[in-house]
């Protein structure tokens, strides 16, 4: 795949990012190789906001007044873009604070309100912490019991254990569908029909999908699929559920506030119709402004554009950091199998001091668990390197990033 | 204020001063009651169905001009239509509501007035709240007396 | 009261607010009486979020580049920032995403756990819709009861009632401090010591507060104390929970995910230290900065001194709009004992024709049942109308109120 | 490249690359295990105490150099302090660590050379691991023989 589409000029692109436009303060380059956890954000997104708040800022849904109006119109644009991206019914997207809240709205909205001991929900050994702890939560009120897939040495899942996994105690399968810290890219279509076989839902954590490549959720089929604005060259404080709108439907409301009712009397309430009955008070408005943008900021480009460019990336990557001794890569090594996330270990290094030097050179890169402790137990290690690329990542950051991790090794006489 | 007197047409303050139909039928053959979750507005809507035709519709209620000139409309418009007609126009309304339809005078009658308010989202529910009712009221019709019969 | 500080300059005020300095399109000024609903934002907030995304955007708390560690200053002065603003101490200082969400942080964290049958939750009769569905929601859940404080004609509280309302079975009290509906400002630092003398906690609504006077969250002494940040000249995405540190402590997490662990295994996990042990997944950054913005705009104006312009608001209002015929002012006439949220109701005029006919004259108000359904049935209407005024609100506004409001009457040939 | 420098004095790497002190003690007064929630690192830390008197002390497990140079570094300074002494020493390279203080070589001994780290917020976690591990253990320490005795 990727190769007859045109990947995307990842150098011409920096120019429309001010902030990697725009050399640092000591006048060298920056190189941003911290994109899995957050993007830099295009002029176009940070342009769109400050319209809203100059223009027509004012809350939404009720006012009667033109402004008003128009921002319903430019915040609903944003969910309306949202459910484009992904390929879902509009109605079935949420608009939540992240992607955290996304996967505990559902985990407390359905899950204290439906799980009883005995029932069992599976997650992946490469879940994010996201996808852990809210299940971890719930199954603690509810008697539940959080199940683990495990995963192979080569950083992907174990389908045959996966499968023997999901029984008729499995409620939910949470999987994500490229790993924050492996990249790997899972089969999340087949595993959601693995859930739905046994009667148990589904929800794909795409969180480091939907930036980075076309992903269709109506093909996808989950019941529960989410991502999160800031990866997505969106601004903080915005994050989408898209719930299959049945299954949205039967479930009560999470957070309870304005907007997500009907009517409310002393003696108790009704709820709107989905998706404002899971918007609870003041939503993210200008986020969902900034949203709206980002996400024709990408289409602009193509996401299967920027999936090519990412391709190429990957190849550019591995060869980059096989030069450099002591180092292995965590994680599949075909580009069809990964995303745009790099994960290390370095013999007599640790991520913390290689980080501190990469700064150093003005290199971005985080180091630590990601998030993502129990991986790091199956990894046998307490914490990795990450260097993760977009749609502006160059070879030249790449190219850096290689030639300082070779100079990192001197530098600290671990040769 | 060319926009406020294309929402507020002379036929719209006529309806809302002198409203028709307003009132409850006694021994109705369905009733609905609904309310606009924005502003708390109720609305009752009464049908008397005979031969398949409304042959009375009643609607009361207090609200705002544009939800009492529609409802006076509507059961101007409703009155002596059969169920089924009705139902298209509910929808022919509906649809210019939400600016997906040419409006026909032929089906809406005084209620093609009320067009402007398709540029005012948060109205459209004040204008359609006694139309929707209407199709409900139908809906409930025909759910009991499939039922009971 | 009030008289020994100066009072703000409105007309000055409004330059530094670029949707109020910019004529709208159609050339004429704007009358923006809704900031009840939600503030207009001054230009250094704007400013203040543009250059955190264009110079240090990076995600928080764990990087270990330069640039990480500066977002998470930034974005910890935010949290600095508000914590300051009500004078409480920091650890206890939760960034959510609204008002909303923080009320139900407290009703889903702790009280899906806490609550049994025969517990009582007490709400007064003027709360917002945010201060009363989440504890039906919980107790529908737990099978707790939520009662409601009664009002007076005058649109305040019962004291006498509310006090014989309070109970052993009492487990928390809720109660705003300034009514979004009717301006009504409630001895809450009284509410909050008739609730802990039965042993239950307080929570303080102080959306509506907050933004407007000096509020002082360690006087008042609440459990739990919420205001919202695109009330407050802020960005929209964030709002805060004052928390008493030793309660959040003693409560266990709410959203569970990344940022708010201490360790996660496949057995289970331990939690971060307060306030992050309430924060999961990427907070709002970029909002967060914007909101220490806001409010160093707005203590470089002083709060009491914004609150001494709104006392000479109220005067200039109530005195405008006796002026109108048959308009009924809700809520007390005394300055001293209200905010700026002015509602009223209007013989033969319904709130949605007189909003849409002030909208022609470019006046912004609100009309509805303001998220406060059983408030609107004690005072016996379905909705009302309602200008709310701020540190930008002029008399100029107030005049052109009173004129449109008495011109709406023969236009609508009500006389 | 001052910065790094600055952060990664000669002192640092030599103490990173020739730990002191490290290791466990088999019939230990006191023993700690505490973790980096930012990155994972662990460190073990025993503690020997006779006469109130820290006669051995030793620190274990994986980390950046910073954690290991400050353990490194703390064995060498602690060992042969009064518990008392101990704690003050400690508190002085918190404050420190938070910028709170002029260091006092004095006191500090070798980890004075960390000073540099207050600046790098997430690096100050690395260098106060196994410092406030020695802080725990000595409560642990006294919070058992209270108990015991
Ligand atoms: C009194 C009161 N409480 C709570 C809220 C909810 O605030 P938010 O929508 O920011 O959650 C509002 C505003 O809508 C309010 O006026
Ligand atoms: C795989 C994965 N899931 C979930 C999240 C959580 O996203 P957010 O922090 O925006 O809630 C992240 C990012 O941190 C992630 O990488």
């Amino acid at each position: 795949m990727g190769n007859s589409v045109t990947a995307v000029d990842a150098t011409a692109l920096k120019a429309e990012f001010p902030l990697l436009a725009t050399p640092r303060p000591d006048g060298r380059t920056l190189h941003y190789l911290d994109s899995a956890a957050t993007s830099q954000k295009p002029q176009a997104v940070l342009d769109a906001m400050d319209a809203y708040y100059c223009e027509t800022n004012a809350n939404v849904h009720r006012g009667v007044y033109e402004m008003a109006a128009e921002a319903t119109d430019r915040f609903e644009a944003g969910r309306t873009a949202a459910a484009r991206l992904v390929n879902h019914p509009r109605e079935g997207l949420v608009l939540a604070k992240n992607a955290t809240e996304a996967i505990n709205l559902v985990a407390w909205a359905w899950g204290t309100r439906t799980l009883r001991e005995g029932d069992e929900i599976l997650v992946t050994g490469m879940e994010h912490h996201s996808d852990i702890v809210p299940w971890q939560i719930v199954a603690t009120i509810t008697g539940a019991k959080v199940v683990f897939a495990p995963i192979t040495p080569g950083g992907e899942l174990d389908m045959d254990a996966l499968q023997g996994l999901i029984t008729e105690r499995t409620r939910l399968v949470g999987v994500v569908h490229a790993s924050n810290v492996l990249g790997t890219i899972n089969p999340v279509a087949e595993i959601v029909t693995m859930a739905h076989a046994v009667g148990a839902l589904a929800l794909v954590d795409a969180t480091q999908s939907v930036p980075h490549m076309p992903v269709d959720a109506t093909a996808i089929d989950a019941d529960f699929l989410v991502f999160t604005g800031h990866k997505l060259c969106g601004p903080t404080g915005i994050g989408c559920l898209a719930g299959r709108p049945s299954v949205l439907e039967a479930i009560e409301p999470f957070l309870g506030g304005g907007e997500m009712i009907n009517d409310v009397t002393t003696e108790g309430s009704t709820w709107a119709e989905i998706p404002l009955k899971f918007e609870a008070g003041t939503p993210p408005i200008a986020e969902a402004v900034g949203l709206a943008a980002a996400i024709e900021f990408l289409e602009g480009i193509g996401l299967d554009r920027i999936r090519a460019h990412e391709r190429e990336l990957c190849v550019q990557m591995l060869a980059a950091l096989d030069e450099v001794p002591g180092l292995t890569v965590l994680g599949p090594r075909d580009p069809d199998r990964r995303g745009a996330a790099f994960s290390w270990v370095m013999d007599d290094l640790h991520p913390h001091d290689i980080a501190q030097f990469l700064d150093s050179k003005n290199i971005c890169v985080r180091a630590g668990h990601h998030c993502a402790k129990p991986l790091m137990r199956v990894l046998g290690t307490q914490a990795t390197t990450r260097a993760s690329g977009y749609l502006y990542t160059t070879e030249e950051d790449v190219l850096a990033l290689r030639d300082a991790l070779i100079e990192c090794r001197s530098w600290f006489g671990v040769g | 204020m060319g926009g406020l007197d294309d929402l507020y047409q002379q036929l719209i303050l006529d309806h809302y001063r002198n409203r028709r139909g307003r009132g409850r039928i006694d021994h109705a053959s369905a009733s609905v009651h609904e309310h606009n979750p924005v502003c708390g507005d109720e609305c009752y809507l009464d049908i008397l169905v005979l031969d398949d035709r409304l042959v009375e519709v009643r609607s009361d209620g207090d609200g705002c001009s544009i939800s009492q000139a529609a409802a006076s409309m509507l059961t101007e418009v409703a009155e002596g239509k059969r169920l089924e007609e009705a139902l298209e126009t509910v929808e022919h309304f509906r649809l210019m509501m939400h600016g997906e339809v040419e409006p026909d005078e032929d089906v809406l009658g005084d209620a093609i007035a009320l067009e402007g308010v398709a540029k005012y989202p948060v109205r459209v529910k004040c204008a359609l709240l006694s139309w929707l009712a209407l199709r409900d009221a139908i809906a409930g019709y025909r759910e009991t007396t499939a039922h009971g019969g």
